[in-house]
């Protein structure tokens, strides 16, 4: 089983979900419950990555390898490194979070429903072991898919513009990403990510390389100014979907920087840190404050994601300042590592806040922040993890908010004063933002009589936030665990990024 | 003897357990079982810390540095949680768990009425737990957690009466300006992690000497000397935390909360974090004049400025509350010039009387039935004696009367300014000199308001009041149909659970500063926790003309500071007792100062205005024009336009004649070849 | 003597010029009918010069399959529909020069491409069949039945498809036809045809029936 | 003697012949469908005589293969035109215009 550990966690939840599928509207408890045992068998197959992966000695592991295209030398090959396998767990976590948060909720088909998620499930995790750049290609591709039937199907009422925003950008940026694999393959005569990081490259090269895997993941990410896609496709998109975009998909841009900007135009990476940087803390700052006037409760969340993301790309590529420029390794470890943790912390924090959203949406049918107002009057449980949430929405200490945006800052502190002064503006901002939302929604007198109403979460939303609140607790009190298994990881990373190609 | 490690996790973890259990299972332990937990969490700490000073003072304890758990290890850089235990450190233990025990069993007598009993003492026993880990800590990270974690207490004990707005816009104040002394706080620990290359408080502070000498890079031609920045932006910390001009808006309105965290939290411990923060910082303070300078001058600031507007507040809280802003204004006023034992010293002190003074007030709020406004008060005298006396002592202790603790600690901080030479000292010396008759003004003006004088209020028997709660915690400013002044039955002595805290706050408040005095300020007590260089050190100078704490107090009444607090005694009591026109009439007089005393200064108005309202507009330009017109309309929508305008253009070729394709597809075929002919045939 | 290979030229010249003739003719004339006989003929001299070039078998299968059915097709449908010849004839004249513009130029480049000069050096040479000892028939169907036998396979199903393409577009239902159904006619059932209701020999006059049960079937 | 281009230049003028027809007749679809055949006619002349020519068999299997498309083809756009008449009336390819763009 170990041999093909990997394959088991692509393929068990896309074949999963044939038998939910099959279970059709007329049985759909068959079909819910069928779905929830395909997402906890995968989480469980996930859990043995742990013990399987070897995080001391890092490096890609749990390899497979078989000849996919012959003619093209495409390999259907896969690999995890630390990286990888904590955005797995998170994958496979939130997949179990989210099939539950959907149980009651989606009454329309819901057999097409889970069977979609856990189809996405898997291809997300297919995308995390990818080692071949066209397979990866593929599952970046066909995530999109699944995605696009939860948007279209089961979104708000303008889910045809926000679908079609949503796959057309990203579209767009994938294209790119493909043009530039095939010039490599040109070049290379293989997919292969390793052999492609090997390959010399002129700096002209890495430039048109680098911008073609640029925009394809920041569209992804999303940056500024590619970011506008993903609030109407959060708005628009049902809660499960929202929180799976948000949760992972996202995490994929991110992830994307590191398999091939990274390794394949290091130089090309380390010459255009700057633009990079730049587009984080404009994202920071000038999102945060786009976030702060937002009249739509997913709307503001969608944008605090994309505030938050920025932190992401600012600790990646303030990687390669400090260990280029100023050859401080340490530090760019401690950036990298900032932006991993805030990937997967920002994967709870941000399912949680869907979730949050979702709980209210089912109740009112309404996300506009001003229909709410006193909301812990009547809810109070969900008043304790709506606060808890928002602080880990704004970085407090001891919720996993906070890891990977210190890290970050404190990184970028070592590199420029001023990038750590326009980073750490997000305390105030996220803050003014996240707690504002709080107010309005949460805290007064119930205004509207339809509030008043609102019955408490019952024990299957109280399940599905309180696994994100523990995971947000646990990575924010005690980080160490998750730092340990990426950290091999990303200390080959910034060996990497180190060595000049040209 | 070492301390043990379970006694400390003890200390910090037992309130975190009572928190849980009473916030948790609020239902299932009832209020009871809710108090009578976190009471006996507190206690349990409360105990413990006493024991550790015990220890650590009379035990002779080596100090405990020791890391509990590894929150990340990355390189050189590690970050661990752990706990140093010093003199300083076991000090504030005391205050902080003493204060809290005391609170919380206020609380029961406070809080009787509202229906958020059991969440208010899992708030103040997650407060405590909070606090507790920023104290003890032994680095940066675990300091910023504490930091961070009070900060989220006290913003959700300002929002405890959730349903007032006023409330919950004073939470989300607080904890944005807060958040604004975080973000340079947090940037402080940044430029300690890049010059120092640890987080930990004993390894930075060995290698703080390094500092000398190393710059910032601010602009190509600008550089900041390394230890000012750090010493400055960890300041800003302490500036939002502890409430220092210009961050200091938040406290006068964190008064929306219940008086028990008035008492706690904005009075006695977290608000004096900064403070402590600071000292606890000595080492790397002792490297910058410049920044000591700037602490001097902003504390300086706020010790007469604030406290001014003490003077025009009818609400009975508020004034405590500007008092406690002019307090801190002393305490930093006393780092600023590197007596950081007279910070800390009086820190205590403060913490005592200070309390004392807000559950004082908190008493006559309860006998007031929740009426705050003193000019519906007077002659209390009578009703509630032991809130009286106990209040007095409070009060001159404020006012620095010898030999009541306060003196020790003020007169230190004054004389200390005297005799400093530091850039700003002067301007600092007016400033707490003239702050001292201002303090003593302000107090002895609210004591004759509250319990001395006519009875201004009505009582108007109610039968069948018990439906009355409801409009309990009704502000004064918002009195839906209550009328100000008229109370349902004449106001009595609060139950012991009120009064019990009261007294025993009320002895340290009048002895504590009598036995430590001499060695707290003078006798190098904390030891290595606190360093001050050599010709910096004021303490030192004033130590050798000290004798003994009866002398001292006996020198006290003799000098420029009392007899300050004994003209403005004279004053006051002319004023309030025997002719309260003439405090209207000073008022018309001095209008125009009186109207920029009691708008603050315009402070809020300009903050709200600027940062509030600039935000929001800011923040709807970004979006209406930044994201919705110019990505989105020009970018996205607009390059969707235009490829619909261009297929609109490029449909017409679609004439649909089938004979129309076929000539297109010959006429291509002829270009073809002919270009093929032309070009590339041979 | 006439030279064979001189009279197989003339042969070709001849076939040629009825080849360029009836084709010119197809395109030209103003009957539709008149236009599918000159196809015809084109076809048919075409297959001569086919002959000429010893592709016997493809030769007879243009004139079989082609002349024979397609063309047969062709004046089927011609007379079957009623068509307005005057009417598709308008801006004959008018595209007419275009028409040759066009067409010449066409043909210029295609010979200036083509190369004739080269290709006028080319001779016949031996007959591939006869040299590998075959008849034409039989070399090709020996490259069709083992080489071409997928595409071959292919192309029948092609013809399939456009068998029942043809049948199903043209196919029409008419309204008003009445047809036997035979499958409902065996599978009928007495009770199917005839319904036996009880009713009372008189109505009582105590027990009237109520609307709602009259108005149950 | 018959050489290669004798042949290829009858393809040709067979060729643009059909082209000028389908210029020529431009409204009627059974003279466009006549001149598609002759255009398919030439191009099998073409493939008989480089199968001829060049002693290779595939020039006569593929003349084969186009025949039975061509012939399918005619029979599908035969029956297409019947259906297009039977519904417009019309067999004028200048008010057949529904593919307007």
């Amino acid at each position: 089983m170990f041999n093909h550990l990997l394959s088991l966690l692509i393929w068990l939840p896309i074949v999963g979900a044939v038998p939910v599928l099959l279970a059709g509207s007329s049985r759909p408890n068959t079909a819910r419950w069928i779905s929830l045992l395909m997402a906890i068998l995968t989480f469980a197959v996930s859990l043995f990555l742990i013990p399987q992966y070897n995080a001391t000695t890092g490096g890609m592991q749990l390899a497979e390898s078989h000849l996919w295209i012959d003619a093209l030398n495409v390999h259907y090959s896969l690999a995890v490194d630390g990286i990888s396998v904590a955005l797995i767990l998170l994958t496979t976590f939130v997949g179990i979070l989210v099939i539950i948060g959907a149980w009651e909720v989606i009454q329309d088909k819901p057999h097409q429903y889970m069977a979609a998620m856990l189809v996405l499930e898997g291809l997300m995790i297919g995308v995390f072991c990818a080692t071949d750049a066209l397979l990866f290609y593929v599952f970046f591709e066909a995530m999109l898919i699944p995605m696009f039937i939860l948007i279209g199907i089961w979104g708000g009422p303008r889910r045809v513009y926000a679908t079609l925003k949503f796959f057309i950008y990203t579209f767009l940026g994938s294209i790119f990403m493909l043009i530039g694999l095939i010039y490599l393959y040109l070049k290379a005569g293989t997919f292969d990510l390793h052999t492609l990081a090997m390959l010399p490259l002129t700096m002209t090269e890495q430039s048109w390389l680098f911008f073609a895997f640029l925009i394809a993941f920041a569209v992804k990410v999303p940056m500024v100014p590619v970011h506008t896609w993903l609030p109407d496709a959060h708005v628009e998109a049902p809660t499960g979907g929202s929180v799976v975009l948000a949760a992972v998909m996202l995490k994929i841009g991110g992830y994307g920087f590191l398999r091939f900007s990274l390794p394949i135009v290091p130089d090309a990476s380390a010459h255009f840190a700057w633009l990079i940087i730049l587009l984080s803390l404009i994202a920071v700052v000038y999102i945060g404050y786009v976030a702060l006037v937002q009249e739509d409760m997913k709307k503001l969340v969608a944008y605090s994601s994309v505030a938050h993301m920025g932190f992401v790309t600012l600790g990646i590529f303030i990687a390669f300042m400090l260990a280029r420029e100023l050859g401080n390794t340490d530090a760019a470890r401690l950036g990298m590592q900032g932006a991993m943790v805030q990937m997967i912390s920002h994967g709870f924090v941000s399912g949680a806040m869907f979730s949050c959203i979702g709980v209210l949406y089912d109740r009112l049918h309404t996300r506009q922040i001003k229909d709410y107002g006193g909301v812990v009057n009547v809810m109070p449980w969900f008043g304790v993890f709506y606060v808890f949430f928002a602080m880990a929405n704004c970085g407090l200490p001891g919720t996993s908010g906070f890891v990977g945006e210190f890290m970050v800052i404190l990184a970028s502190f070592s590199a420029n004063p001023w990038i750590a002064l326009f980073a750490a503006f997000t305390l105030i901002i996220g803050a003014a933002y996240t707690l504002w939302l709080v107010k309005r929604v949460l805290w007064g007198e119930v205004t509207n009589p339809h509030v008043a109403e609102m019955k408490d979460i019952n024990a299957r939303e109280t399940l599905v936030l309180g696994g994100f609140a523990a995971m947000v607790l646990i990575v924010g009190i005690w980080p160490e665990p998750l730092i340990h298994l990426m950290d091999s990881s990303v200390t080959q990373l910034v060996q990497v990024l180190a060595i000049h190609k040209v | 003897m070492e301390i043990s490690t379970s006694i400390l996790l003890t200390i910090a973890l037992a309130p975190l357990v009572g928190c849980l259990l009473a916030g948790f299972f609020a239902k299932q332990v009832g209020r009871v079982g809710a108090h009578s937990i976190t009471i006996l969490g507190l206690l349990i700490s409360c105990g413990l810390s006493f024991y550790v000073l015990y220890q650590i003072t009379a035990g002779n304890a080596p100090v405990y540095n020791h890391t509990i758990y590894t929150w990340f290890d990355i390189g050189r850089f590690n970050a661990s949680i752990g706990f140093l235990i010093d003199r300083l450190t076991a000090m504030m233990m005391v205050v902080v768990t003493f204060v809290s025990l005391l609170v919380h069993i206020y609380t029961i007598g406070y809080m009787a009425d509202d229906d958020g009993y059991q969440r208010f003492f899992s708030y103040i026993s997650l407060f405590t737990f909070s606090m507790l880990m920023l104290v003890m800590s032994n680095n940066f990270l675990q300091l910023f957690f504490g930091w961070e974690a009070v900060g989220l207490v006290s913003y959700l004990l300002i929002g405890f009466w959730y349903k007032r707005s006023t409330a919950t816009f004073a939470s989300l104040k607080a904890f944005i300006v807060n958040r604004v002394g975080d973000f340079g706080f947090l940037l402080g620990i940044a430029a300690i992690l890049y010059f120092l290359g640890t987080l930990d408080y004993a390894t930075a502070f060995a290698h703080a000497p390094s500092l000398i000498g190393k710059t910032l890079t601010i602009t190509q031609n600008t550089q900041w000397d390394a230890a000012t920045v750090i010493c400055i932006l960890l300041f800003i910390g302490a500036m939002g935390k502890s409430a220092q001009v210009p961050l200091h808006v938040w406290l006068p309105d964190s008064m929306e909360g219940p008086t028990p965290i008035s008492a706690l939290i904005h009075a006695a411990t977290m608000v004096t974090a900064g403070i402590f923060m600071v000292a606890r910082m000595s080492p790397l303070y002792e490297l910058s004049d410049t920044a000591l300078s700037l602490v001097l001058v902003i504390g300086a600031t706020g010790a007469l400025f604030t406290g001014l507007i003490g003077i025009v507040q009818n609400d009975i809280k508020r004034v405590v509350a500007y008092s406690t802003l002019s307090q801190l204004g002393y305490m930093t006023v006393a780092l600023g010039v590197s007596a950081y034992a007279g910070a800390v010293f009086h820190l205590m002190t403060h913490a005592f009387f200070k309390a004392l003074l807000f559950l004082g007030a908190g008493s006559v709020i309860i006998a007031m039935h929740h009426e705050q406004d003193m000019r519906y008060m007077g002659g209390l005298r009578k009703y509630m004696p032991i809130t009286w006396i106990t209040m007095w002592i409070g009060a001159l202790a404020l006012c620095g009367v010898p030999f009541f603790s306060g003196f020790y600690s003020k007169d230190a901080i004054i004389e200390a300014v005297h005799d400093s030479h530091r850039w700003g000292s002067g301007y600092a010396y007016f400033c707490v000199l003239v702050g001292a008759f201002v303090t003593a003004t302000y107090t002895f003006r609210q004591m004759y308001m509250t319990f001395h004088g006519k009875e201004r209020f009505k009582v108007v028997e109610h039968h069948g009041h018990g439906d009355h709660h409801d409009d309990h915690h009704d502000s004064h400013d918002e009195h839906g149909g209550h009328e100000p002044g008229v109370l349902d039955h004449a106001p009595k002595e609060s139950p012991w659970v009120v009064t019990l805290p009261l007294i025993l706050l009320a002895i340290p408040s009048l002895f504590v500063g009598m036995f430590t005095v001499k060695p707290m300020l003078y006798g190098n007590w904390f030891g290595d926790a606190i360093y001050v260089q050599h010709f910096h050190n004021v303490l030192e100078e004033l130590g050798k003309g000290f004798h003994s704490w009866w002398q001292t107090g006996l020198e006290g009444l003799t000098q420029l500071p009392f007899i300050f607090v004994a003209i403005a005694f004279v004053i006051t009591t002319y004023i309030y007792l025997f002719n309260v026109a003439l405090a209207d009439k000073i008022k018309r007089a001095l209008y125009p100062i009186w109207v920029i005393l009691d708008r603050k200064y315009w402070v809020d108005n300009i903050y709200f205005a600027v940062f509030a309202r600039g935000g929001v507009m800011l923040g709807r330009m970004f979006w209406k024009g930044g994201d919705a017109a110019v990505i989105d309309g020009v970018l996205i929508d607009g390059s969707a336009s235009m490829i619909q305008r261009i297929a609109s253009a490029m449909r017409r070729l679609q004439s649909g004649y089938l004979y129309h394709y076929a000539f297109a597809m010959i006429l291509g075929l002829i270009l073809l070849l002919g270009g093929y002919w032309l070009v590339g045939g041979h | 003597m006439i030279d064979p290979q001189m009279f197989q030229l003339v042969c070709f010249y001849a076939f040629a010029a009825v080849t360029v003739l009836a084709a010119l003719s197809v395109i030209t004339l103003r009957n539709s009918v008149h236009a599918v006989l000159a196809l015809v003929l084109t076809f048919f001299s075409t297959a001569c010069i086919w002959m000429l070039a010893e592709a016997e078998f493809l030769a007879i299968a243009l004139i079989v399959v082609y002349v024979g059915a397609v063309m047969v097709l062709f004046l089927f449908v011609v007379m079957m529909l009623d068509i307005d010849q005057e009417k598709l004839r308008e801006g004959f004249v008018k595209y007419l020069p275009v028409g040759l513009i066009v067409a010449i130029a066409m043909l210029v480049e295609m010979l200036g491409l083509i190369g004739v000069r080269i290709m006028h050096a080319q001779t016949m040479g031996d007959n591939p069949a006869t040299a590998a000892g075959l008849s034409n028939t039989a070399w090709l169907g020996m490259a069709l039945y083992s080489q071409y036998l997928l595409p071959f396979e292919v192309a029948a199903l092609i013809l399939t498809v456009g068998v029942i393409a043809a049948v199903a577009l043209t196919l029409r239902q008419r309204k008003g036809v009445r047809h036997q159904q035979a499958s409902e006619q065996v599978a009928v059932k007495a009770s199917d045809r005839v319904r036996i209701i009880k009713m009372a020999a008189e109505r009582s006059a105590d027990s009237e029936p109520t609307p709602a049960q009259e108005s149950k079937p | 003697m018959i050489t290669l281009s004798h042949y290829i230049v009858l393809g040709a003028i067979l060729f643009c012949i059909s082209v000028a027809g389908l210029f020529i007749n431009r409204k009627n679809v059974i003279v466009l469908l006549m001149a598609i055949e002759l255009m398919l006619l030439a191009v099998n002349i073409n493939f008989v005589a480089f199968s001829r020519f060049g002693h290779d068999v595939a020039g006569q299997v593929f003349v084969f293969f186009i025949l039975t498309v061509a012939a399918a083809e005619s029979a599908i756009g035969l029956a297409i035109l019947v259906l297009l008449f039977r519904n417009r009336n019309t067999v004028n390819v200048a008010e057949i215009d529904s593919m307007k763009g």
